[in-house]
């Protein structure tokens, strides 16, 4: 495999007393699917929170593309070129979705020229063009979820970290979504994936990151991990120990 | 047919409690003068007042003024109740060159040359100090030895005004000894800090500067604090015959320097026809309004015709004499700056239920009393 | 001029001030820091609580005490009708509607006891608490004690009824979130109208007690509408004993301020101070924590 | 005759219409649930159920009584109770609290106790956190919290609106087989799932609702089956 | 684009027009011009940026006391006051934002702390002698264009009109660059608009600053109209509110919303006043507040939303 992206090194993340994420280390490379799974509270959210610079980490560093971001503003990472969307979809509600894109392209620095035309380009990659200009707030839940995406997509990134982008869609729906993620992938762009739904993230994923109360649990190829005892204990019950489709 | 006078005050905001005052004075002046036949010179015409409220905000005085002139067509206008209002109220009569009576303001600014069309019927700063330092005076012509004075003027213009005047003034008397200083905030909600600063620098008199609310905050901690010294106030501080019916014995004793007293013997039946009119004492504004009206109407009735330079042709020349004096006043005739050379102050005391006048001797309806006073 | 010794005195009048503004905002801090409704009108209802005490006093020779059985229900049923005509409709429109709304009430409100009263300035002795405590050399009104002294039982006791009883959770969950009230049985419009009821309907109960030593003129509440806000913020949004606490802290630091400095200075100290406040403990005397 | 029934619903958000001409029967003592894709409108249909919002036509029918135009509060006394989509908890309160403000209706009041402990049988967890605010517990403590609280209203019929969503397998299995257990102990429940798996394989009964408007309905284990359903909802 | 076209087609007419209105309607349309401007200038930042500030009477009232003091003290030429009164209060808001912004304060926190700043400013300005204190500053009347007075209410029609092109300008500017886009991130979600790589503090500085400074650009022309500031007139509160609720009326976050606001808010006050404000005291004012209320339950979004509501329906 090429060289790491992304690089997490023991990074920890405490609140008060509580350590939500507890020496955390994992690997992202480039054209990659990392799934990263684990119980309610594991700190997954926590994690995403700190590589995108919403949270400084308590201890350890992250390296982007051999430098060492650790401690920037997320505007500056985003600029970077590590996106990501929010497990809570936070769009710009009371206007368009094309706007919302626009937003997005202009966002890291650039000017408006052509703007409008990139965000049509990305829309079309997700598949909401045909929304362009209803107002975001309008939108259905497997819609907004999308602009989601799309609104982080076109910042241009070489590091997208989606947090539950598949919570609360049908099963169709989860597999329209898988099908843009698997694109986006052949596009040369790495993907950290947060999900609940099992199906989706066994299938897609490369490789996956098992956290539970802070800490990495488990790490390793799906079937590996599915089989796993502390992940099976933790996270998957019995019942749910089905080897990935 | 009629001719129409303006008058601006602040009828709402925060200026509303003067400016109402004010025009309630204006409004009996006119109300008089109309039943009483009208314009006598001019065949009996009848004068029509047209109102404007400047909401106590200096652009609104502008406007209303403007208004007044180009579309109510008022021949002068006649107001504001504080200087912020009548300093660009004035700026614009200048411009239409539309004579403006300053009837309550005594910000000396509005007849020191600079206003061609501003007359000023009432007194300025400088009278009120001089009408401190006479009161002291009269203090001191029965108790010699209250000679430690403090003061208390609010940090509005008014109060900066006077209180640097005022310190100007007693830096100049040797024989006195001013013990405190004290500026409190025009807007504040309770007056209990700088009474305690009074009271601890152990004054036997305060001069204290001020409107009606602060007169009743003030009056309220020194009685709190069980502080009892010698009072001279001004502006509505003190002297004010609401004071009285607000706040009971609290302000017996209290001197007051004013341009204005009601038992001035033309003031009675205009004090009576307020009372009746409007079922409130006649204030100090009320009575500078109704004064500065009558000045306005008195000149009117005496011009040519009613263009603006006959009008201010005739408020030049205007003589009005002692017996219609309601205010203080020896007579009206304005200098050449359109000051009022015949203003004056007088010192009223309020004795038990009676707001009297007590100096000059030769006003006076009764004699001062400096009651039992504490400054311990 | 040594002022030293009048510190006490200073800190006693601040106490008891700010025993008054605590009371005063304690209404604002169920209103708006419990039911997020921002109402520009709320110190307005205060001049409304006093302008009733003052008629009581007028035409029936009420001592302001017993003004508090016209002044209370009065101003509540006023709260009522304000709330159904005025705010149950916006309960869910933006915050600046609310605002303008209120604002627009409070200019009714003002210009109604103007046009009404007029502006003149009015003062309402009580004959049964006329005097002045002496402490040493601290001097107090005894008006201004049972003023201070209620609303620390009120205060305390708005603090019981909103944590300790089955209404005042009730309110507070309606607060939190109201359809998910609604699921749970709450009877929620009765609970925002009840809350509203107690937060300015207080008020009727504030200025009968303040009315002894304090003035009256139609923009008296206007001043304490801004003050509240700085007291509710200060001292935690929606949180009783905060409220207290910052109705202290605002009204010590005015009274020693306004020892220590003249005139309006004492406004920069005390606007300062607040600043300063917001900027390194934005949030509150009590930390974070709301009802 | 059904425990709840409901004939000819029409409800919508201003002049956006969601729900056209929707008709259900839930028979008492049974599990019955609800698929369709997002947007739907089966939160919708909730709501207008539980009298959150307003049907513009239609009725709703609870054990015989007329529940159209009831508000929201009586409905909840009358038993049928729902845990909303989001779980809604009131963050700053402690999870007693929660559950106190769960049981305030007259009958909850009533029997608050009683709930309590049958409450905290079910789910052990929250026993030990019952003084933590509410808004720090994790997603799967939050559902258990909000089904415990609909549980203190003392409900016959109880509504779960997309309980799964966004939580671990392992608590989602924790979740469903206390709602066997309730269903066991003789509750009629009506589940909204998108994890239509899930939701066909505890249901007794199935709806599928399609653009505001039943496509089908049937035993469970026949919509499962379902080539239809299979394609759409089940993802296989 | 449309907007922009119908903004300054809107203000050419009016200025066709201005000649033929009365000497008092000319004030009006001053007074709605300079509000007008003050609430625009609000709403990039109030609305446009979703900080909404209490306290934009700062920043007119700076505008107005450093040119007219520069005028007055040192003699320096009105028109380089103005352009100093400009920097000052953009550089007033942007020293402001930057601290409060950069302690993450918004929504009421930052409401009040703007309210309390600018209060602040009005009792410090009282304090200071060399600004004449509590007693304002008068401009001695010299009518002339060099001294930023015009000799006629005309004049001073176009230079309100002048600087509401000017504030209008700004605004299409912003609204069509890459600064519009990022005001609108921030209003609409912090957290989102810095994942897109918005430095988020920067841009709510950026955007007092130039609200600031448009604020401030209608200071000097105030005080040269009405040849009198004191603190309470243009630091006072009212300032601030009537800036706020011709935004709100008007529609707030509307790119010229608020202009609609002042202009309809204005003369509706100067007309009650006209009518009913001599008879009962305060009746005006109950009446606009009654309008207030109206408007707010009859139009949530605000009058601009109302007309392109009607338009939309009528394209219908
Ligand atoms: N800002 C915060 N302050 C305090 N505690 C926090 C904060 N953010 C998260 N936590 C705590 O950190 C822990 C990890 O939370 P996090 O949101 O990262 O979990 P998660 O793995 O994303 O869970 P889920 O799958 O439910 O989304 C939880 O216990 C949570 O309550
Ligand atoms: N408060 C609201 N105002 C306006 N429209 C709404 C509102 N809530 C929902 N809608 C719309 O009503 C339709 C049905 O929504 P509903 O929430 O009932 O669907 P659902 O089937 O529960 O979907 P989901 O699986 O996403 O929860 C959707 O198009 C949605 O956008
Ligand atoms: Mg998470
Ligand atoms: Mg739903």
């Amino acid at each position: 495999m090429t060289r790491p992206l992304l690089q997490v090194r023991e990074v920890s993340r405490w609140f008060g007393g509580l350590r939500a994420v507890d020496n955390v280390s994992f690997d992202l490379h480039e054209g990659e699917i990392l799934g990263l799974i684990g119980p309610n509270g594991a700190g997954k959210t926590t994690m995403f929170e700190t590589i995108s610079g919403f949270h400084r980490p308590t201890a350890g560093t992250i390296t982007f593309d051999g430098r060492d971001i650790t401690g920037q503003p997320p505007h500056r990472l985003a600029r970077m070129g590590i996106g990501r969307t929010f497990q809570i979809v936070q769009p710009f509600r009371d206007v368009s979705v094309l706007e919302n894109v626009v937003a997005g392209v202009v966002g890291p620095n650039k000017p408006v020229s052509d703007a409008r035309g990139q965000a049509r380009a990305v829309l079309e990659r997700v598949k909401l063009d045909h929304r362009a200009s209803i107002l975001a707030r309008n939108l259905a839940l497997p819609e907004k979820k999308r602009l989601e995406v799309a609104r982080a997509l076109a910042t241009r990134p070489r590091v997208l970290l989606l947090d539950e982008v598949m919570a609360g869609l049908t099963p169709a729906e989860i597999d329209e979504i898988m099908e843009i993620l698997a694109g986006l992938r052949r596009e040369g762009i790495a993907l950290l994936i947060v999900e609940h739904v099992m199906r989706a993230i066994m299938s897609l994923s490369d490789r996956i990151v098992v956290m539970a109360s802070g800490r990495k649990i488990a790490e390793g190829v799906p079937a590996v991990v599915a089989a796993n005892d502390k992940v099976i204990e933790a996270y998957l019950g019995r019942r749910n120990t089905h080897a990935p489709a | 047919e009629t001719v129409k006078v303006g008058a601006v005050y602040a009828l709402t905001g925060a200026g509303a409690v003067g400016g109402g005052d004010g025009m309630r004075g204006t409004e009996l002046a006119i109300e008089q003068i109309n039943a009483a036949g009208g314009l006598k010179n001019h065949g009996g015409i009848q004068v029509e007042l047209v109102k404007g409220d400047t909401q106590s905000k200096p652009i609104n005085a502008v406007g209303e003024t403007e208004r007044l002139i180009n579309e109510g067509k008022v021949v002068l206008v006649m107001g504001a109740a504080t200087s912020n209002e009548t300093l660009p109220l004035s700026q614009v009569a200048e411009k239409y060159g539309v004579p403006h009576i300053n009837t309550i303001p005594q910000n000396e600014a509005m007849t020191n040359g600079k206003l061609k069309w501003t007359w000023s019927a009432t007194v300025i700063d400088s009278d009120y100090v001089d009408g401190i330092m006479n009161a002291l005076e009269m203090i001191h012509q029965t108790k010699p030895e209250l000679t430690r004075v403090a003061v208390l003027v609010p940090d509005n213009e008014y109060g900066i005004e006077m209180g640097r005047l005022l310190k100007a003034e007693l830096a100049k008397r040797k024989d006195l000894t001013l013990t405190a200083f004290i500026e409190y905030g025009a807007a504040a909600q309770e007056l209990l800090q700088p009474a305690l600063k009074l009271k601890a620098s152990r004054p036997d008199v305060v001069i204290q500067v001020g409107y009606f609310r602060a007169g009743v905050l003030a009056s309220k901690a020194y009685e709190q604090f069980d502080f009892h010294p010698v009072v001279i106030g001004t502006g509505g501080m003190s002297g004010d015959p609401k004071l009285r019916a607000e706040l009971g014995k609290l302000v017996d004793g209290q001197f007051a320097v004013t341009p204005f007293a009601g038992d001035l013997p033309a003031a009675i039946a205009v004090s009576q026809a307020f009372e009746k009119k409007f079922n409130q004492p006649l204030t100090l504004n009320s009575a500078l309004g109704y004064f500065g009206t009558l000045v306005a109407l008195r000149a009117l009735d005496e011009a040519k015709g009613f263009t603006s330079e006959d009008i201010a042709a005739s408020l030049r020349q205007l003589k009005i004499d002692k017996s219609q004096m309601i205010v203080a006043s020896d007579y009206v005739a304005f200098d050449e700056n359109g000051r009022n050379k015949g203003r004056d102050t007088v010192v009223t005391q309020f004795q038990g239920d009676a707001l009297v006048t007590v100096w000059p001797p030769e006003k006076a309806r009764a004699k001062p009393e400096i009651k039992k006073f504490n400054t311990n | 001029m040594d002022l030293l010794p009048l510190l006490p005195q200073a800190f006693a009048d601040g106490m008891l001030r700010g025993a008054v503004y605590a009371i005063v905002a304690v209404g604002l801090t169920l209103t708006f820091g419990v039911l997020r409704i921002v109402n520009f009108a709320h110190g307005d209802f205060l001049a409304v609580g006093l302008y009733v005490t003052y008629l009581g006093a007028k035409l029936l020779g009420f001592d302001p005490y017993l003004s508090l059985v016209l002044a209370l229900p009065i101003v509540t049923l006023a709260a009522a009708f304000t709330y159904r005509s005025l705010v149950a409709p916006i309960l869910d429109a933006p915050e600046h509607n609310q605002i303008v709304v209120t604002l627009g009430l409070s200019l009714i409100l003002q210009n109604l006891m103007l046009a009404i009263f007029s502006a003149d300035v009015h003062t309402i002795p009580s004959t049964v608490a006329s005097g002045v405590f002496a402490f040493d050399a601290v001097f107090v009104q005894t008006a201004a004690v049972i003023a201070g002294g209620v609303s620390i039982i009120v205060c305390l006791g708005l603090y019981w009824f909103l944590h300790r009883t089955e209404t005042g959770r009730q309110i507070r969950a309606a607060a939190q979130d109201r359809d998910a009230a609604r699921m749970c049985g709450v009877k929620v419009d009765r609970m925002y109208m009840l809350a509203f009821c107690i937060g300015v309907g207080s008020l009727g109960l504030v200025a009968p007690l303040i009315a002894p030593f304090s003035y009256i003129t139609p923009t008296v509440g206007a001043s304490f509408t801004l003050t509240s806000f700085i007291v509710v913020v200060l001292g935690s949004m929606g949180n009783f004993l905060g409220a207290l606490l910052g109705g202290f802290i605002v009204g010590v630091v005015e009274a020693v301020g306004g020892l220590l400095t003249g005139g309006s200075i004492n406004f920069i100290i005390t606007y300062a101070i607040f600043i300063l406040f917001l900027l390194f403990k934005p949030e509150g005397l009590l930390g974070g924590r709301r009802l | 005759m059904p425990l709840l029934e409901v004939e000819g619903l029409f409800a919508g958000y201003g002049d956006v219409p969601v729900l056209r001409d929707v008709a259900l029967a839930i028979e008492a003592g049974s599990i019955t649930a609800l698929i369709g894709a997002n947007g739907a409108g089966k939160t919708t249909l909730l709501r207008v159920i539980s009298g959150i919002i307003r049907a513009e036509r239609g009725t709703t029918r609870y054990d015989g009584r007329d529940i159209t135009r009831l508000p929201a509060e009586e409905i909840v006394a009358a038993g049928l109770v729902q845990v909303p989509e989001g779980r809604r908890l009131f963050p700053t309160m402690t999870v007693h609290e929660n559950l106190l403000v769960g049981s305030s209706s007259p009958a909850g009041r009533a029997k608050r106790a009683e709930n309590l402990a049958l409450v905290f049988e079910l789910f052990p967890k929250l026993r030990e956190r019952q003084s933590q605010l509410a808004g720090t517990l994790s997603g799967g403590e939050q559902q258990m919290v909000a089904i415990a609280r609909a549980l203190m209203a003392s409900p016959r019929l109880l509504l779960l609106d997309e309980t799964s969503l966004g939580l671990a397998p392992l608590v989602v299995d924790e979740i469903f087989q206390a709602v066997r257990l309730l269903a066991a102990q003789g509750m009629t429940i009506l589940v909204v799932e998108q994890n239509t798996a899930l939701a066909l394989d505890v249901a007794h009964h199935g709806y599928v609702l399609e653009h505001g408007h039943f496509a089908l309905d049937g035993p469970a284990g026949d919509l499962a089956r379902n080539p239809r359903v299979k394609q759409a909802y089940l993802g296989i | 684009m449309k907007q922009g076209f119908g903004f300054f087609a809107v203000l050419a007419v009016t200025a066709v027009l201005a000649p033929m209105l009365p000497v008092y309607g000319q004030h009006v349309l001053i007074l709605v011009a300079l509000y007008g401007s003050i609430a625009l200038a609000w709403n990039l930042l109030g609305g446009m940026a979703g900080q909404m500030s209490l306290g934009h009477a700062l920043f007119v009232g700076a505008g107005a006391y450093v040119s007219t003091a520069l005028y007055l003290r040192l003699g320096v030429n009105p028109w380089i006051g103005l352009l100093c009164a400009v920097a000052s209060g953009g550089a007033l808001a942007a020293g402001l934002g930057y601290v409060v912004f950069r302690r993450r304060l918004s929504g009421v926190y930052f409401a009040l702390v703007t309210l309390a700043v600018a209060e602040m400013a009005l009792h410090v300005v009282s304090n200071i002698p060399a600004l004449g204190g509590a007693n304002g500053l008068s401009i001695p009347a010299r009518p002339g264009f060099a001294s930023l007075q015009f000799a006629s209410k005309l004049g001073f029609c176009y230079a309100a009109l002048g600087v509401l092109a000017i504030v209008g300008a700004v605004i299409l500017a912003v609204h069509r660059s890459r600064l519009g886009y990022v005001f609108l991130s921030i209003r609409e979600n912090e957290r989102a608009a810095a994942a897109l790589g918005i430095d988020v503090v920067w841009g709510k500085v950026v955007a007092a600053a130039i609200s600031g400074a448009l604020a401030a650009l209608v200071g000097p022309i105030y005080a040269n109209y009405v040849l009198f500031i004191d603190p309470e007139s243009v630091l006072g509160v009212p300032v601030s509110i009537d800036a706020l609720v011709f935004a709100f009326v008007g529609g707030l976050g509307t790119l010229f919303g608020p202009l609609l606001g002042a202009a309809v808010l204005v003369p509706a006050t100067e007309a009650l006043r006209g009518m009913l404000g001599g008879r009962l005291v305060g009746v005006h004012l109950i009446a606009y507040g009654a309008i207030l209320i109206l408007v707010m339950r009859l139009a949530p979004q605000g009058l601009w939303g109302l007309i392109t509501d009607a338009f939309a329906r009528r394209s219908k």
